[in-house]
């Protein structure tokens, strides 16, 4: 492929110009504003179904017995899957040295903050007793009891709390030279100020990049490994019950090919919306978006082996309990949920097999959606397969989520779009620096 | 002491310029530049590993506490989960790996601020009205000009301009 | 501290002093009374909401309270007696022994009594009626106790007045009434079977000598016409459970609901644990119940044709449809094959005559004394029945009448205008715990004290007297019927004490009196069995029913007759083959749903002698093909918020005269009732959950049989339990499904009802629940019943999910739940395999109004918000016991502990105790071939296992 | 150009986020602090009562015996409180006229129980049971501290589960020997007080048991 993926021949104050313009300088205000306006009326939506939630009790969700765990839990699984995808595409990227990673790791690494924040509320807001949370940490109680470390819920809490600083430290520090680029190009006092405090008296020194440089490798080494780790956790919630479906010892990988999967399609969705609101066409390339399209289209086929080597295994187990699992999959009452899973995640994507999709607005937007309601879908089908059809047929019974559920759901969406939109607003969207030095680098190769 | 800081407007020329630097023997103090410009580092001469052992400290420092914490907690209070054994390696292993990642992270990134002696709001070479195109699209060289010929080197170099930095 | 309302009530309560509220009119001037009246009790007085409906609007109610965790504990006062009884210790339960009547049976009890609150019952253990075993119903006594809806205050015309006021008016009429020698006095009663009542009568009636006594019965009715058409005089006919080895049940629900489901239960497990599969119990029945789902061999035909099965069973040959045949020749084998050892009875329902052919039958073969025994009626004979009283209220020969605990406005045919006729009474006073409906037509009513607030007496199934002795005071300035018939014989200001005491004054001096108070049974009362001769009978080969459609009543197997509608533990009981809950149901064969194209939960219409009514079907497997069964008990009008509004009334389509069935009709009407049940309904998928073996066999793949099992192979070393290991078994193959255990869990561990739409939404807390498998095909299915409390896993899959510790073991094997510690990650009972917990996801304790949190047992904590509670082998006693014998220095000894549910069943199918003892029962059953853990293949080493069923082979097996 | 901030912003920076890490430290301490302090605890907490009962004039000064009151102590799981006619045994015959117990005559006289204020509350989920702990000897001061000298009874110990689980994880130091020990307002544990524990602990069947399983206290 020959066309450019940074903008090569352009001078180097370009790249700056273009992204570092946008925090000073903001191109759509009057659309900045509606969105953000939508997003923090999502967001109060959220602060009060949380609030009616905390008052009223998780009994106001559709949550029974034996279906336990509903709605909320399928959307922290879902939340931690894009978290997870952005720190994949942003440190798994840079560890393999993809130059066009550059464009898209900023936003997905800031996707995966905001994702996680919102994977995060839900081992709180779905607590039976939530203004307890503080007794999964280890403190020195009164009480002299400790966290259960067994539980794969203990590791989830620090998996998350842990995941979300390090996206953090790791966001951060490749804000850092960028920060220093707007604070220098700030004409008012109070951007001078607001972002010189930020950049901490960036300067470019050889030294600091070279520091910058190894403690950015190491964290995104260390970062990717810890993604897989925090997804393998979460399905590890799940496989480390007995109940039929879940007690396996494929969902760790299978739920980490999952959490990259989602996070591609909402990767892509966020490509295209700031590419096209923010004019960044020399920034977020069409080989960014067909380079996303093809890793989804091999994920999608990735996730489809793994759906049905998941129903493979447990016909092949011939535990009976697994084929009532099986066939609850494929024909129960909550069949439509795998197969809405098997059309969107598996089905979809394949129309990327054509140049032309790949490179259509459109198509990429319309499958990053499919993929990201698929995946929600995948979640659904997985947890309640499992859970309203248990072991003994006594105790069976249905599952409908009740207003508050999608209330608190459709709150986190506000959790997550509103500091997105913040984000785009006052952050450099992209990484400057990070891009000059691959301008740079085939500018070399070049001559 | 003299502090003379070179512009140069493309990073191949800054490379140049301290390629002949070194070679006159002519003290750098410093080069700066809007993005980490491969070569950088040979060209100065630098290989300092300490941020990668800080991380490595860091981790090893994190898997301990990870552990510790989990040791410390059965033995202190030691319950009958499940019919497991108090001590269970497997399921320990999980967090004493998230601790490891956290605490690697964290001295990774404070090393870098404590090493980089960040944060540095004030800088004398704030001053230089040039420099502030060096998040931009300049680059700068800034040597120890002791003497005359030094300062003639630097002017040797043609850079863009030249300006002497205070404090 | 300020002296509220509720403390005055408390205290009272407290001291049992004989001073009570003297009734809602006392509070009515006090306006803070009033005000917390009306807070605590609405719906005394906003007819709007009621109970119920609160639970609906819970959510704003249990906002906060949840939160208040932290901080200082309350200041509660500590308020000591002034003068300390004798034998009270302070933070001990005591125990009275006395009992609640049912029907004319009284149910001997233990009552537990904290700080004077009688706060659960027990079975009387030295009562051979009872044992330790109590049913459902009366479990529930003590809930109804603290009803907060219990008639409070008597009324006239509706209008809340004084006893004093009523005593004058009875006076005045007394006067009236003794000009005539007593004519038109009328007293109608329930069942009785009360010494001093039947003296109380025969001195009334020296008064009175035209005073009549009429029996009302709400459901089923007297055997007295059969016995005395089988031998010529009014008898009381046992068949001998625990004698027989062949039973035949003609529709007779033996071991079902009733007053003497406790004693046949008692009998039946005493031959079905011997272990071969005796009694063999052979069932025709035109609607499931329990007596069929323990059967070797049940049909399901029409109640009509049951007179045709008595025939044939008597030698005659009526026309029969193959499987019938097949069906008696099986009985008629079984009865060869064990000479002397069978038994047979037909429903109470049946006519008399095919009642009494049946004794003539079971009389010739088995063996008279053995097989089945006869004594004296417990239940005295009324002068008249009811019938009779409304042909003489309508013709105007009634100027008084009494009514007793009888609510024959609501209980009666729809056909008997009863409330026209009782119209046309001057003076009607009727007297009952619940301001029902016949309250509500009657001039006066007044309340009449509990049985656990009254001195009284009562004959136990086998005749022997048990005297109600008072627990607490009355809370609602109830009177006894023998206080109100003391008025009614003249006496100025009767006590409750004094008639009982009359009555036996001469028969129990003082020390013997107050035995037979401690024993809970006086003695020398029993009935002795009696010889009997049948009389010759012609047997008639009876009529086969026109074909079509037959309608059959049952009283509803959770709240009987609508006497406990108001019980919300017995609303939320499961019925035992539907599961459903807070509703009746129209049951119909699975035949006739897909003739009708009907499903479970549609509207139905059922007509009977051109009256209609309209009910949710139910499609209840094993159901007779053209019989419908209506249940009694629902559609209430009055009677207390929780029993308003729920089912629908099957009274009204009760025809007058007696019988078994009526030819009707019924109609898909096709809109859809939301019935709630706790087990759906298509579950009817056992696999390997239940087990059946033959006598004598065992089960092979058996994975464990002690504590020490070696359990399948596990990479872990096994945690030593070195002291007490404590396990249960249940015996699958006595278990009858009667729901006891269920109860006696909720009342002893403080589990609250959640209401019907957080039933309907899946969100039950009972900590035991009883499944029901079916097993065969839908029209003629086997039923088994098995009772799942929690497993206590050794590796308990749900102790690995919480992440607080809030659910650990103990060191002796107890799968611990810490309330306290649970925040409410519901990850324990997602992990469980069993679903056994039970999640807080309301304040559902809260709802409950002040006065039910009396009977809470104050050993167990009552649980918030948000936290998972389950099944802890009733660890307070566990603990009560291992103080006890700590504190001594001796070890627990066997039996010492024995859980709720093990203590209410009448068959014994719980057993629990120290597995690590060889010599307990526990370790005895786990060692039985029977033995198996509920999916054991998962290697959760449960604690509690099961034994498998026995079914005999040959004898006359299919 | 100039700079943007001034020479000083460095320096107020870093004072800045050291004070924010020591304002969170401080704060977790000071959580700490206040967790522990009498206002949660109820250390300290000495209410009216109804009549101004002297433990130290009646065990101090008069050396009535504990369970002369607490009657149920070594029966049952409460120790109980003395009922009106416990007072009025002696204070029928002394100080019948005085005005501070005019509540207590009042209260014989009207059948109408005296309203104490409990100085000693667990919360309703634990269960303690006094009459094991008696047996087994661990003292009524161990818990309730110096009684014989409040003249009005305050809580002297934080009943946290910290202090329960204290003394259920090692035993030894509280045990006494006797029963006359036990309710000896004044002991004090003996110079060999761990090695006479320890062997008592094994009399009494409390070595090599698990006392600190969660359901020993909550159920």
């Amino acid at each position: 492929m020959n066309e450019p993926v940074v903008p090569v021949d352009k001078p180097m104050s370009h790249v700056g110009d273009e992204i570092a313009a946008i925090p000073l300088e903001y191109p759509r205000p009057v659309g900045w504003l509606a969105g953000a306006a939508g997003t923090l009326l999502l967001l109060l939506g959220f602060f009060l179904s949380a609030t009616i939630l905390f008052i009223a009790g998780v009994g106001i969700w559709g949550v029974n017995s034996p279906v336990f765990w509903g709605v909320a839990i399928m959307n922290y699984v879902w939340w931690v899957g894009i978290g997870n995808a952005g720190t994949l595409i942003s440190g798994l990227l840079l560890l393999l040295n993809q130059v066009w990673r550059n464009a898209l790791n900023r936003f997905a690494e800031a996707m995966a903050v905001f994702a996680i924040v919102c994977a995060g509320v839900y081992p709180i807001t779905h607590l039976g007793r939530p203004w307890l949370f503080y007794w999964m940490f280890p403190y020195p109680a009164e009480m002299g009891v400790w966290p259960q470390f067994r539980s794969p819920l203990t590791w989830d809490v620090f998996a998350i709390l842990i995941y979300l600083l390090v996206s953090i430290l790791f966001w951060y520090l490749g804000l850092i030279p960028d920060l220093g680029t707007v604070r220098d190009r700030a004409k008012g006092r109070l951007g001078q100020v607001f972002y010189g405090v930020l950049a901490l008296g960036w300067r470019g020194s050889a030294r600091h990049w070279l520091r910058w440089k190894q403690a950015y490798h190491f964290t995104a080494a260390i970062a990717v490994p810890l993604v897989f780790s925090v997804h393998s956790e979460v399905g590890m919630l799940f496989s480390a019950s007995q109940l039929p479906g879940w007690h396996s010892t494929f969902f760790p990988p299978f739920f980490v090919v999952g959490a990259a999967f989602s996070g591609f399609g909402v990767v892509t969705m966020l490509a295209i919306s700031i590419r096209q609101a923010l004019h960044l066409e020399d920034v977020v390339t069409m080989f960014h978006l067909d380079a996303l399209a093809r890793i989804t289209l091999g994920l999608s086929m990735l996730m489809g082996y793994c759906y049905w080597w998941d129903i493979f295994n447990s016909v092949y187990s011939g535990d009976r309990y697994e084929l009532r699992a099986v066939g609850d999959k494929l024909s129960g009452a909550y069949a439509w949920s795998f197969w809405t899973t098997q059309f969107l995640n598996v089905v979809v994507p394949h129309v990327f097999w054509s140049r032309r999709a790949r490179r259509n607005l459109f198509v990429l937007f319309f499958v990053g959606l499919a993929v990201t309601v698929g995946m929600w879908f995948e979640r659904y089908m997985l947890v309640l397969t499992t859970l309203y059809h248990g072991f003994l047929p006594s105790s069976w019974n249905y599952y409908i989520p009740t207003f508050w559920d999608w209330a608190v759901f459709a709150g986190t969406i506000g959790l997550f779009l509103f500091p997105y939109f913040l984000f785009v607003r006052f952050l450099p969207v992209s990484s400057i620096a990070e891009i000059k030095e691959k301008v740079f680098q085939i500018r070399q190769e070049r001559a | 002491m003299t502090r003379l800081l070179a512009e140069f407007e493309q990073p191949e020329d800054l490379l140049a310029a301290i390629g002949r630097t070194r070679a006159k023997g002519v003290p750098i103090i410093d080069a700066f530049a809007p993005f980490p410009v491969e070569g950088l580092d040979q060209a100065l001469g630098l290989a300092d590993q300490k941020v990668n052992w800080l991380g490595f400290t860091g981790m090893v420092l994190g898997a301990m506490t990870g552990w510790f914490f989990q040791w410390y907690a059965n033995t202190d209070y030691t319950l009958n989960i499940g019919g497991r054994p108090w001590l269970a390696p497997p399921s320990f292993t999980v967090l004493t790996f998230e601790f490891a990642v956290l605490l690697g992270g964290f001295f990774m990134f404070f090393g870098v601020l404590i090493l980089s002696r960040l944060p540095k709001l004030h800088h004398p070479l704030f001053e230089i009205p040039q420099f502030r195109r060096v998040t931009s699209d300049r680059y700068f060289l800034m040597v120890d000009a002791h003497d005359d010929a030094a300062r003639r080197f630097v002017e040797d170099l043609h850079p863009a301009s030249i300006a002497e930095v205070e404090g | 501290m300020v002296d509220t309302p509720a403390d005055r009530l408390g205290n009272l309560a407290r001291q049992g002093g004989r001073r009570f509220w003297r009734g809602l009119e006392e509070w009515i001037d006090d306006k803070a009374a009033q005000d917390w009246l009306a807070a605590e009790f609405p719906a005394a007085f906003d007819e709007g909401i009621g109970r119920r409906q609160l639970l609906k609007i819970m959510a704003a109610s249990v906002a906060m309270t949840g939160l208040s965790g932290c901080g200082p504990a309350p200041e509660i006062p500590a308020v000591p007696y002034v003068t300390q009884p004798v034998d009270y210790i302070p933070g001990m339960p005591r125990w009275f022994a006395t009992a609640i009547p049912f029907d004319g049976y009284a149910q001997p009890v233990l009552a537990e009594c904290h700080a004077g609150r009688p706060t659960r019952l027990d079975g009387n253990s030295l009562h051979p009626m009872s044992g330790v075993n109590i049913a459902a119903f009366t479990q529930a006594a003590v809930q109804q106790l603290y009803d907060p809806e219990r008639s409070s205050a008597v009324t006239f015309r509706g209008r809340i007045t004084t006893w004093d006021v009523f005593a004058a008016a009875l006076q005045e009429e007394r006067h009236r009434l003794l000009k005539g020698g007593g004519k038109g006095l009328r007293i109608l009663t329930g069942p009785q079977s009360s010494p001093t009542f039947l003296r109380q009568m025969t001195a009334l009636r020296g008064i009175f000598p035209e005073m009549r006594w009429h029996g009302h019965w709400s459901v089923g009715g007297s055997r007295s016409e059969a016995s005395y058409k089988a031998f010529g005089r009014v008898l009381q006919v046992t068949p001998r459970l625990d004698r027989a080895v062949v039973a035949v049940s003609l529709e007779d629900d033996i071991l079902g609901p009733g007053p003497l489901q406790i004693s046949a239960a008692r009998r039946w497990a005493g031959q079905r644990r011997k272990g071969q599969g005796f009694p063999l119990l052979f069932v025709a029945e035109s609607t499931p119940t329990l007596t069929g789902a323990m059967a070797h061999r049940r049909i399901a035909t029409a109640s009509g044709r049951i007179p045709l099965l008595a025939a044939a069973l008597s030698g005659l040959r009526p026309q029969l449809t193959p499987a019938e045949a097949a069906w008696v020749q099986a009985v008629q084998q079984a009865v060869k094959d064990n000479p002397g050892g069978a038994v047979v009875s037909a429903g109470v329902h049946q006519p008399a005559d095919v009642q009494a052919s049946c004794m003539a039958q079971a009389h010739r073969w088995g063996e008279p004394g053995r097989t089945v025994s006869y004594s004296e009626p417990v239940v005295i004979e009324p002068d008249a029945g009811f019938a009779e009283l409304v042909a003489d209220m309508r013709a105007g020969q009634v100027r008084t009448l009494l009514m007793f605990d009888v609510n024959p406005v609501y209980a009666t045919s729809g056909v008997v205008d009863f409330a026209g006729a009782l119209a046309r009474v001057p003076f009607s006073a009727h007297a009952a715990g619940i301001y029902d409906e016949t309250a509500a037509l009657s001039q006066w009513h007044l309340p009449m004290a509990h049985p656990l607030e009254s001195w009284s007496d009562c004959r136990a199934a086998d005749g022997s007297v048990t005297i109600l002795q008072p627990l607490i005071a009355p809370l609602r300035q109830g009177r006894t019927i023998h206080q109100i018939l003391d008025g009614l014989a003249g006496q100025p200001d009767p006590d409750a004490f004094t008639p009982v005491r009359a009555t036996w004054q001469s028969k129990l001096e003082e020390r013997a009196w107050r035995q037979a108070l401690e024993d809970g049974r006086a003695p020398d009362t029993a009935f002795a069995e009696v010889a009997v001769a049948p009389r010759p009978m012609s047997p008639s080969a009876g009529a086969a029913p026109p074909p079509g459609t037959e309608v059959v009543f049952r009283p509803d197997p959770s709240i009987w007759d609508g006497r406990f509608a108001n019980c919300t533990w017995l609303q939320e009981l499961p019925k035992p083959a539907s599961k459903v809950v807070w509703d009746n149901i129209v049951a119909v064969s699975p035949a006739m749903g897909r003739k009708l194209q009907v499903d479970t939960g549609q509207v139905v219409e059922v007509e009977v002698e051109g009256r209609q009514l309209r009910g949710p079907a139910w499609i209840l497997p094993g159901q007779a093909a053209e019989t419908v069964t209506l249940f009694f008990g629902y559609g209430r009008q009055r009677g207390g918020s929780i029993s308003e509004g729920l089912g629908y009334d099957a009274y009204p389509l009760l025809p007058a005269r007696p019988g078994a069935s009526w030819a009707g009709r019924i109609t898909r009407i096709g809109e859809n009732h939301h019935l709630v049940s706790t087990q759906l309904h298509h579950a009817i998928d056992g696999q390997d959950l239940v087990r059946i073996v033959a006598p004598g066999e065992g089960i092979d793949d058996a994975a464990e049989t002690t504590v020490g099992h070696p359990g399948l192979p596990t990479l872990y070393p096994r945690y030593p339990y070195p002291g007490h290991a404590w396990g249960m078994v249940i015996d699958n193959d006595l278990c009858i499904g009667c729901n006891a255990c269920v109860i006696a869990c909720q009342a002893e561990n403080n589990i609250p009802s959640v209401g019907k739409d957080q039933v309907a939404v899946s969100r039950e807390m009972h900590w035991l629940r009883i499944d029901r498998y079916y097993e065969g095909d839908l029209d003629h299915p086997y039923t088994h019943f098995q009772p799942v409390p929690c497993m206590h896993c050794e590796n308990a899959p749900c102790e690995l999910g919480c992440p607080v510790n809030a659910t650990v073991h103990s060191p002796e094997g107890v799968n611990e739940m810490i309330y306290n510690r649970c925040i409410g990650t519901r990850t324990c009972a997602t992990y469980c395999p069993y679903k056994v917990r039970r999640f807080n996801y309301y304040f559902f304790t809260r709802q409950a109004a002040p006065l039910e949190w009396a009977h809470r047992n104050p050993e167990v904590t009552v649980r918030a918000r948000g936290v998972m509670e389950k099944c802890t082998y009733c660890i307070q006693r566990i603990a009560k016991a291992r103080i006890v014998a700590d504190r001594e220095g001796r070890a627990i000894a066997d039996g010492a502990v024995q859980t709720a549910c093990q203590n209410a069943c009448p068959t014994s199918a719980i057993v629990f105790g120290n597995l690590n003892d060889s010599q307990s029962a526990v370790a005895g059953r786990r060692g039985s071939r029977r033995n198996y853990g509920l999916l054991d293949q998962l290697n959760t080493w449960p604690r509690t296992t099961y034994l498998a069923r026995i079914r005999r082979k040959g004898a006359g097996e299919a | 150009m100039a700079q943007i901030f001034s020479a000083g912003a460095d320096t107020s920076l870093k004072l800045f986020l050291v004070g924010a890490a020591v304002a969170i430290v401080a704060g977790f301490v000071l959580l700490g602090g206040f967790v522990g302090s009498g206002y949660r605890t109820n250390v300290g907490f000495r209410p009216a009562q109804p009549v101004p009962f002297s433990h130290k004039h009646h065990v101090g000064g008069l050396g009535l015996d504990c369970r002369y009151c607490h009657a149920a102590v070594e029966v049952s799981a409460a120790a109980g409180f003395p009922p009106t006619h416990t007072c009025m045994t002696c204070h029928s015959q002394l100080y019948t006229d005085a005005a501070m117990l005019a509540p207590v005559r009042q209260s014989m006289a009207n059948n109408r129980p005296l309203h104490w204020s409990r100085i000693a509350t667990l919360p309703e989920y634990v269960y303690f049971d006094h009459s094991i702990h008696i047996a087994k000897g661990v003292g009524c001061s161990t818990c309730h501290g110096q009684i014989q000298e409040m003249p009005l009874a305050y809580t002297a110990k934080a009943l946290t589960m910290g202090f329960c689980i204290g003394c259920h994880r090692d035993p030894a130091p509280y045990l006494r020997a006797n029963e006359a020990e036990v309710f000896d307002m004044n002991w004090r544990p003996a110079s060999d007080q761990h090695a006479a524990g320890e062997r008592r602990m094994a009399e009494r069947g409390i070595a090599g048991r698990n006392i600190t399983d969660c359901y020993t206290c909550h159920r």
